[in-house]
């Protein structure tokens, strides 16, 4: 399974508290749990057309972790780089009512309760991973470059 | 993660490392933070703080540790000489099929 | 300033504006780095300055309206990017010239001027890198380690040394850079430390230095021989190397002083591309 | 009735210089600047949902890029929105040669004087306007 990677796209948005704690749990993913070999996608590149973004959407599975049910990364990422294999909805876990709370929090002024949802949706994020049916990695290595491996 | 040949030579012929001069060293350990190849290490705990520990996993010319040498205390080869050796070994190399 | 140019000069002798010529041209070489062309031996010795001819741009000094340096450059297939006329420049700064051919205080200020004027047309000067001989159609060969792409040009003109740097030789000039490998590695570049212009470089010597907030990258040079340009852009733009490293990002030209020798330490795309790709997994960008 | 100036950060997940984008912002429409700019969510932007593009069709804009690839300039001006200023975190980030910034995830102590610095830049330009 090492060789396997799983792309995680979070919104980031700015707009309401969701958005900072989905980007926190992405972060947390790839940085302190590394179950998988994550690699997270950046949203706004991929929304600009970079190439390395959206390719790997492509080629591995991907999920997608948005702040409130506009699900923009989902969205964007079915637009883009076609089926999603799972997305995550901040809201729905630490309730919308918290979730879309406009009143936007700086990174240095995060409480424990914050840091609690963040763990909470962190291990949502990689419990949406180990579900990810064997079936969306086969065939799935870079050999499609013409590099001959 | 140290590349075993250089250039078709063996990495461990080829002379290149940096050298402490401890009469100068700071330990400030500027050189270690930088190279990412894990040729120095530090004993904190020794008089002498820091060591070329892994010689052969110093990239072949690079000296980019010694730029971060507050005091100058780390020295390469010469780099002529060096390329030169690497030539003729591969030239013994070749005449020995 | 004008610098690395090849001024031919008509140098006439029986004309008080082909001394001047001569003269501004030996001010032109001696106060900065240009190369003069003898008009004279220039018939004889076609070898010597060919050479010279061309790897600088070429400024034309005509003495007076028979133009002989002019056409003496046509004869000899030369692209001329800069021409004084002096007997042209005279009449613009007003400035009468005597008849005999020693060089008095009008034509010594008129020297001055036409110094002035063209140190201070800063437009062509940096026409030294010849755009048209390093054509940037490279053919990659593309790999990628997670989300990240990495190419290799394939064109054989290509060379490259372990340290990741590559050499694009044509004739005896080299273009030089550093690979996607640097690059990605590096993340964001911030900072372009071009090697000095006119320094001589030895094979595997320090070339520039690129850095971003990660890390320094020395360039360590492929090829010896002279720094005659370096990428100005990049001052400006040192993003332009993560863009693209072959192409908008090369680094500097290199005049080339033994290129057969270098050649022994160098390596193709085919090495290259199989030591990048082992990297690449070992290092884990 | 006045149009609050709208101040978009790309956020980029990767790098630290998104979450620089980031902060810069929220700085700005939080501390410095409250009355007169708010933020849009880039990826929301982008879904082209009617609800925002009211927000964004021939409003101010200023965005903010962690890096050259400038893609929350790209994706405002694509949406309709007048990009009055564009600014990149690297450009400010130059200015502190040597320094270390943080994490995609926290920001250091010199991250933090560098995101005031681009704070200040930004409310500047929104003060500019009225």
């Amino acid at each position: 399974m090492s060789e396997l990677k799983v792309g995680i796209i979070s919104c980031s948005g700015e707009e309401c508290l969701g958005g900072t704690i989905s980007r926190l749990a992405t972060r947390k993913v790839l940085e302190e749990l590394k179950l998988v070999a994550t690699v997270t996608l950046c949203l706004p590149l991929y929304l600009a057309g970079g190439v390395e973004e959206r390719d790997f959407a492509k080629v591995f599975p991907t999920i997608s972790v948005d702040g409130c049910d506009k699900l923009c990364a989902k969205r964007s990422t079915e637009k883009y780089s076609g089926k999603i294999n799972g997305f995550i909805d901040v809201s729905k876990i630490i309730g919308n009512e918290t979730a879309l709370n406009t009143k936007v929090i700086r990174n240095k002024d995060l409480t424990d309760e914050h840091l609690q949802m963040v763990d909470q949706v962190a291990s949502e994020i990689v419990k949406t991973i180990s579900n990810i049916s064997p079936d969306s990695y086969s065939g799935k290595t870079f050999g499609g470059c013409g590099c001959g491996s | 993660m140290s590349e075993t040949t250089f250039m078709g030579v063996e990495r461990a012929k080829i002379d290149w490392k940096p050298t402490i001069d401890y009469t100068k060293c700071d330990f400030c350990m500027e050189c270690d933070k930088f190279c990412p190849h894990q040729v120095f290490e530090v004993h904190e705990t020794e008089d002498i703080k820091l060591v070329v520990k892994n010689p052969t996993n110093c990239v072949v010319f690079c000296r980019a540790c010694s730029k971060t040498c507050g005091p100058d205390a780390i020295t390469f080869p010469d780099k002529n000489a060096t390329t030169q050796r690497i030539k003729e070994i591969r030239k013994e190399m070749e005449s020995n099929g | 300033m004008v610098e690395n140019y090849a001024v031919l000069p008509c140098n006439g002798l029986d004309k008080c504006a082909g001394v001047i010529s001569g003269e501004l041209a030996i001010k032109l070489c001696q106060d900065a780095k240009n190369e003069i062309i003898c008009p004279v031996f220039y018939r004889i010795a076609d070898a010597k300055y060919n050479k010279i001819a061309s790897e600088h741009p070429l400024l034309v000094i005509d003495g007076c309206q028979t133009k002989c340096a002019s056409k003496l450059a046509a004869e000899k297939n030369l692209k001329i990017s800069r021409k004084v006329t002096i007997t042209e420049e005279a009449k613009k700064h007003n400035i009468e010239l005597n008849r005999n051919l020693r060089l008095n205080e009008n034509e010594n200020a008129l020297i001055e001027i036409i110094l002035n004027g063209l140190n201070n047309d800063t437009e062509k000067v940096t026409l030294l890198s010849d755009e048209s001989k390093f054509s940037s159609d490279f053919e990659y060969e593309i790999f990628q380690n997670g989300k990240f792409i990495f190419r290799v040009p394939r064109n054989p003109e290509v060379y490259f040394n372990e340290n990741d740097c590559w050499a694009y030789v044509i004739g005896n000039r080299a273009r030089i850079g550093v690979t996607d490998f640097v690059q990605q590695n590096l993340s964001d570049i911030l900072y372009f430390t071009p090697p000095e212009i006119g320094s001589e470089i030895d094979q595997f010597g320090e070339v520039g230095e690129i850095e971003s907030s990660k890390s320094v990258f020395e360039l360590i040079s492929p090829v010896s021989g002279k720094v005659i340009s370096i990428n100005e852009t990049l001052e400006q733009k040192p993003e332009l190397i993560n863009e693209n490293p072959y192409e908008l990002g090369w680094i500097a030209e290199i005049e080339l002083t033994d290129f057969d020798s270098d050649k022994e330490l160098l390596i193709g795309f085919d090495k290259y591309f199989e030591i990048m790709k082992k990297k690449t997994e070992d290092s884990n960008v | 009735m006045y149009k609050k100036v709208k101040v978009v950060p790309c956020s980029g997940i990767g790098k630290v210089f998104g979450l620089m984008a980031r902060e810069a912002v929220l700085k700005t429409v939080l501390e410095l600047c409250p009355e007169k700019s708010e933020t849009v969510c880039l990826a929301y932007i982008v879904t082209g949902d009617i609800e925002v593009k009211e927000k964004i069709e021939g409003s101010n804009c200023i965005t903010v890029d962690g890096c050259p690839k400038m893609c929350a300039a790209k994706n405002v001006s694509i949406a309709g929105g007048l990009v009055i200023e564009k600014l990149r975190v690297i450009d400010t980030v130059k200015e502190h040669k040597g320094k270390k910034f943080g994490s995609p995830t926290q920001l250091d102590a010199d991250g933090e004087v560098v995101i005031s610095e681009i704070a200040a830049k930004i409310a500047k330009k929104i003060n500019e306007l009225n």
